[in-house]
């Protein structure tokens, strides 16, 4: 089971980092597309693509910010160049990194290499601004182990055409795309015969055992430093241009566009290949973000987003994903069960109704309401699924709770000539109090548990550190989130059962 | 002076067997009417017909020279006065919550709530200290006098009491009898009382009617029906108690 | 011949104000002993100390000689009958089913309980065809005569008595007290009741316990309390009870 | 959501196909190692891999069995080959289609190539028997286009060599094996260097486009006869032989092993190319399985399994697993829901232990049942999850129930003399009927809902076709199982309140 979920999300980061520059995956778009936050943004919120840099460039983002003194949350990971594209001119986030390769080809739909100023005239009719590069080129690159290069004088891919004999493994992606291999050997005129297409990962086992000699990579990938290996240079300049930069909606305070602005520079690619290393070392975005920093002020100032910093959000978050759907499902739940203690037609409808909002899975109660305009991707989706999963054990505990106040009792509220309302608030209701939180107490708990599902649909809480442990695979970062969930379970059963001594009166409790 | 209550036919059976054959009664204004017979006769029945609480199967009923219909019983309840045979305390108001329930709900002032309360009380006997308990902590003659206290909180213009004083020492029953029939009196209260006590019905009772098998059998004062009773079952009923007198 | 329970001490307080004070009482073998006493003034209180349904605060408890602990409650109170004020009976079980709750529990065979449950009948008035009906069904007298029967039925060696006759019209309640007078002197019954009708007193009670705030304060017949009164309480309690005798 | 799903089930069902002869894949091995059930073990059960043809071989097998009047159970998609090895030797199946070579190689890890009589041999020991070949060879081949071969008049993998100029396309994983490129080129003295590295899906459409004449396939891929490609003849039999056979259990009744013994030497690789065309196309392997049938017998007999048929099975199944999981609830959710009732340190500890098992979501409980020595990937399992899942409400509402009943009612129970046990049984628990069954109906109607996610460890119920139109991205399979099993909760629902009438007294109704 584990393994399972494991699979599918490493899966996903695989494909991602892949082809980062172009996917549009339509899981991805229903997976990770962060939240339409309907409550709380103030802070700034910054995105970032699927795959290492992105989560690196977007954790720096986030801390020169919070250094200027501007709150700034990070949705990381959030999926491929459209969406985060469409997130930010849709207002959803305000901030991101891209390329400008990227943006030419995939954002302005343009053939032509595209100068920093062209660019960023095109983008502003779209009320989106760019920073200058930020200092490094993370375009396609051909490496090669550094020893060797050096052993036969290689230098740049030309170089290459002095030596046939080298094996050369290339990903398929390269070998197909039209800036790729076909392109690349006419551009530099190679001899070389001796291709062979391997997957990118296992490219890099055969490079290092020496089955091939050079293979395809991108210019600041982690590996590169990792393995000791040399980039090649690209001395006729073929490969486009991929300078990393932030984008930004240029209705974005003027204090935040200037501190990122203040990033323009200050990261070469040697620099992001360590960070990179450093994320997928220590599998910690932040603390490789801190690196920037440290290198940069010369001192570690602060540890970037302590984990019980982290901790503190995602239980905020979860109690509000949990605890506003258990007010939407007692606000409802209740006069649903006042209806159906009357029984009839009403009463089963209402039953059945609740019950089969229980039968269908939580997943596929996620899965049913993403397609429909109003939900989507959102935390809204996320807290109606939750909702309507609590509902049952409401509705049907408030109904059997009325159902067995005694009869003498109900007679002597009518008899004294209380309103129907007066006697619901002031006799029925607190005489089934003990009921109804019986049955609030048991929703409010199935709510703790499920809303770690909504993670799956970026809704955060501590879903989020469990599925990320889970694509990761590291088990400490899975229990940062199952723990304080189990916790937070018994701290709601317990304060539940301190509420009851407030809510059940006390002549019931005798 | 016109009947207040007048029940015209007014029948109700369950399931396996009639409760109340078809029954004329007119409650007076201003005077107290004393229900008697035996066990299962029908009496608690006839107040819950005349309250509303079941709907009788035929027949009709006059409040106030109005009939009774299920839309104007909910304001009609407000002027009466019901002290249930089970006592009916909610267990989770305190004595004081369960009699002030239905003058807050109407928005009496704290101070005239707080006046009444202690004219109860005192009428009662209950001690003001014990206001604050919970049914679950009163005893079972304490509970009755939280009952009627609550029945009596807005001066209703009626009141029905089934068996009001039935738990109740000789003590505090023989002076709340007292009271009560002077207050009665005072404010010309109309009333309508269960009881199995006969020199209670007797103390009480400006008309008494006995009720039989769902019947009336006879309505008439004390001693009509010592003295020309309607058949012997009267007689039997009537002569049944025995007195405090020892041989 | 000894007493069958022993009250040594016993004493009992809730939360605020102490119900029982330190008390002695014993209960003879064979007679009818009569509690009465103003209401909450702690009947019900000892009555529910001696079946152990609240434990004394101090004081102990001997039942046919032997201390009651919490070992042997449970064996004792199916040698007791208790009639609890407030009727007590099982909503979900029909009135024969409550009834026989306890003879079937102990495996009795159906004839045996078929005759039981038909005397018991016969002695309180007990219209047969009501046996299938459910407590809610029943009017309150009915379900007074229910609790009365399940106390009965088992012929317990003692009998635990709270009002057990106050909801009955005295038609029935003449014939039954009769009834059970005699049956308690032909099994020489060991019986505690409450009442608070003190005809119903003097008319069982070889020994009258009169109880005034949690305290005995006279014991002995009625014709004690009346002539030799231990204080002015006593008379004024004695002399209460409104006789049926008019003016 | 729904893609979630649909893309990880998709991607497991293609590595399996791609490696489906060497495939150990530990989530495989998690996921579908099908059920050791624990009851109703009458029928045979025949296991299949994770691929077409197996599933296909699996059917047929299983209709054979039928048609002789033996009732057969067919567990599709169980997993790789050491999986269903280790499944038939401990007696979970009876019965799998297995491949000569895969045995040799895989299960008795020899170089050589044995002939069938040495496989049978070795076998033996192992207490399993084996078939004669059913008639194909599924092994490696090199396909062209029909028109072209015609043309080029190739018809063996030898002729090849006259035509250097072809440009052949591989998968990698081809090309890495010991059996694969490398020595084939050196066996028929290929001179070809035209050779790209290509996925096995998209080298079809590059086949079919022109972009490559030349690649390797399994010799009874459907796509062979989809897309009118031809296989070269293999004639040094440089290819090892994969000669279709059914293991089975030596101790399965004879008839069972006669009947299965009846199919060697009855499929051709054409007849089984077009099978698995059929099954492709589809998308129903029993129907496929028909066809089989068909043309052996002259005419269509019955349809195999009707949809009716599996309804009731998979209703059946669902049933056994929500029913015998919420038995389990009830007979001991109500017990610690009794000790609960007293309140104190167990009351809390009851009650928090089993908000706890409500909050660790489904399908966290599964995974953290799995790795478990007793549970494991069972039927088990699935019941102990779901079993786990619906203690709270009834532990809750006993213990809420016996709260609430008045305390003159537990004093009158007392002072009867009834005995602890006697006056729970016969006043208590009568009393607090209403409360317990309404926590029994939400359990209930919770099982039903969760048992759909017992599929994804095999249990089966409606989440098999939720799952399988999940993988097969085909919606009325979906609907299939989601709308019976709203339906079931629906009816659960409905028959409990009949229930109620039974069990809450007639005297608490009033
Ligand atoms: N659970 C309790 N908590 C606090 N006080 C209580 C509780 N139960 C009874 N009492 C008080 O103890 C006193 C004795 O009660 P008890 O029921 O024994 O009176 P009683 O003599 O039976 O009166 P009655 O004739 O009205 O039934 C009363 O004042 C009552 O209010
Ligand atoms: N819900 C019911 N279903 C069936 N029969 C009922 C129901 N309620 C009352 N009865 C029967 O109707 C008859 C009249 O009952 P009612 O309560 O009016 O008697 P009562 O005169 O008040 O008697 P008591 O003096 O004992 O209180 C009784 O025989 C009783 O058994
Ligand atoms: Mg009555
Ligand atoms: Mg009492």
């Amino acid at each position: 089971m584990k393994s399972f979920v494991r699979l599918t999300l490493a899966g996903m980061a695989r494909s991602c980092v892949r082809g980062h520059r172009s996917a549009l995956s339509l899981p991805m778009l229903l997976l990770f597309f962060s939240a339409t936050l309907c409550f709380a943004a103030n802070p700034v919120l910054i995105g970032s693509k699927k795959f290492t840099e992105s989560y690196v460039l977007g954790e720096i983002a986030k801390r020169t910010l919070n250094e200027t003194g501007i709150p700034a949350e990070h949705r990381q990971g959030m999926g491929g160049t459209i969406i985060l594209w469409e997130a930010l001119r849709g207002g959803q986030i305000d901030v991101y990194p891209e390329y400008t390769g990227t943006i030419a080809q995939e954002i302005l739909k343009t053939e032509r290499q595209l100068s920093v100023q062209e660019i960023r005239d095109a983008l502003t009719k779209f009320g989106v601004g760019m920073t200058e590069p930020l200092g490094f080129n993370n375009t396609y690159a051909l490496v090669m182990r550094r020893n060797e290069a050096q052993r036969l004088g290689i230098r740049t891919i030309g170089d290459l055409g002095k030596h046939p004999e080298l094996k050369i493994g290339l990903t398929h992606e390269f070998l197909d795309r039209r800036d790729g291999w076909q392109p690349l050997r006419q551009r530099y005129s190679l001899p070389q015969l001796n291709i062979v297409g391997i997957d990118h990962a296992l490219g890099y086992a055969a490079l290092a055992k020496g089955s091939i000699d050079v293979k395809d990579a991108y210019s600041t990938d982690a590996k590169i430093a990792e393995n000791d290996l040399v980039a090649l240079a690209d001395s006729f300049d073929f490969f486009p241009k991929y300078d990393a930069v932030f984008l930004f909606r240029t209705s974005l305070r003027d204090d935040a566009i200037g501190a990122l602005r203040g990033v323009a520079g200050t990261l070469d690619e040697a620099r992001m290949v360590r960070l990179n290393a450093e994320a997928e070392r220590t599998k910690n975005y932040t603390k490789a973000a801190n690196l920037y920093f440290q290198n940069a002020a010369g001192s570690a100032v602060t540890a970037g987003e302590s984990f019980w910093q982290k901790l503190v959000r995602w239980t905020l978050r979860h109690l509000e994903l949990a605890g506003f759907s258990l007010l939407l499902s007692i606000i409802t739940g209740i006069p649903l069960g006042i209806l159906a203690s009357r029984g009839g037609a009403i009463g089963n409808m209402i039953l059945g109704f609740a019950g089969v909002m229980q039968t269908v899975p939580s997943l596929a109660l996620l899965a049913l309401l993403v397609p429909l305009p109003f939900f989507g991707i959102s935390v809204r989706t996320a807290i109606t699924a939750l909702f309507l999963y609590g509902l049952l054990p409401i509705v049907r505990n408030t109904a059997s709770g009325l159902q067995d106040i005694p009869r003498s009792l109900r007679e002597s509220a009518i008899a004294l000539g209380l309103t129907p309302a007066a006697r619901l608030w002031q006799i029925y209701l607190p005489m089934a109090s003990r009921s109804i939180l019986s049955g609030i107490k048991t929703s409010a708990v199935i709510n703790v548990g499920t809303a770690t599902l909504a993670a799956l649909i970026g809704a955060g809480g501590y879903g989020e550190p469990i599925l990320s442990g889970l694509n990761l695979n590291d088990h400490v970062t899975i229990l940062e989130g199952a723990i304080p969930a189990a916790l937070l379970a018994l701290i709601v059963q317990w304060s539940f059962d301190l509420l009851d001594r407030v809510l059940i009166p006390k002549g019931l409790r005798l | 002076m016109s009947a207040l209550v007048q029940l015209l036919a007014v029948a109700k059976r369950y399931a396996d067997a009639p409760a109340l054959h078809p029954t004329d009664l007119s409650i007076e204004r201003g005077k107290t009417t004393v229900l008697i017979g035996p066990s299962g006769c029908g009496k608690s029945t006839l107040l819950r017909v005349i309250i509303g609480l079941i709907p009788p199967d035929s027949g009709t009923i006059d409040f106030d020279a109005s009939q009774i219909t299920p839309v104007n019983i909910e304001m009609l309840r407000r002027r009466i006065g019901y002290v249930i045979q089970e006592g009916g305390l909610f267990p989770h108001l305190t004595a004081r919550a369960n009699i002030l329930l239905m003058a807050r709900h109407l928005g009496k002032s704290d101070e005239e709530m707080h006046a009444r309360l202690l004219e109860l009380c005192e009428l009662t006997r209950f001690p003001e200290n014990l206001l604050a308990r919970y049914p679950l902590e009163l005893s079972g003659g304490q509970r009755q006098r939280v009952s009627l206290m609550r029945a009596l909180m807005l001066s209703p213009e009626l009141l029905l009491l089934d068996e009001p004083l039935g738990a109740l020492d000789p003590l505090v029953r023989a002076s709340l009898q007292k009271d009560l029939k002077e207050i009665f009196a005072r404010l010309c209260q109309t009333a309508l009382l269960v009881t199995h006590d006969l020199a209670e019905a007797a103390y009480f009772g400006d008309d008494i009617v006995l009720m039989n098998e769902g019947r009336v059998v006879q309505q008439g004062s004390i001693t009509d029906l010592r003295e020309r009773p309607a058949n012997p079952f009267v007689s039997e009923f009537i002569n049944a108690q025995r007195s405090v007198a020892l041989a």
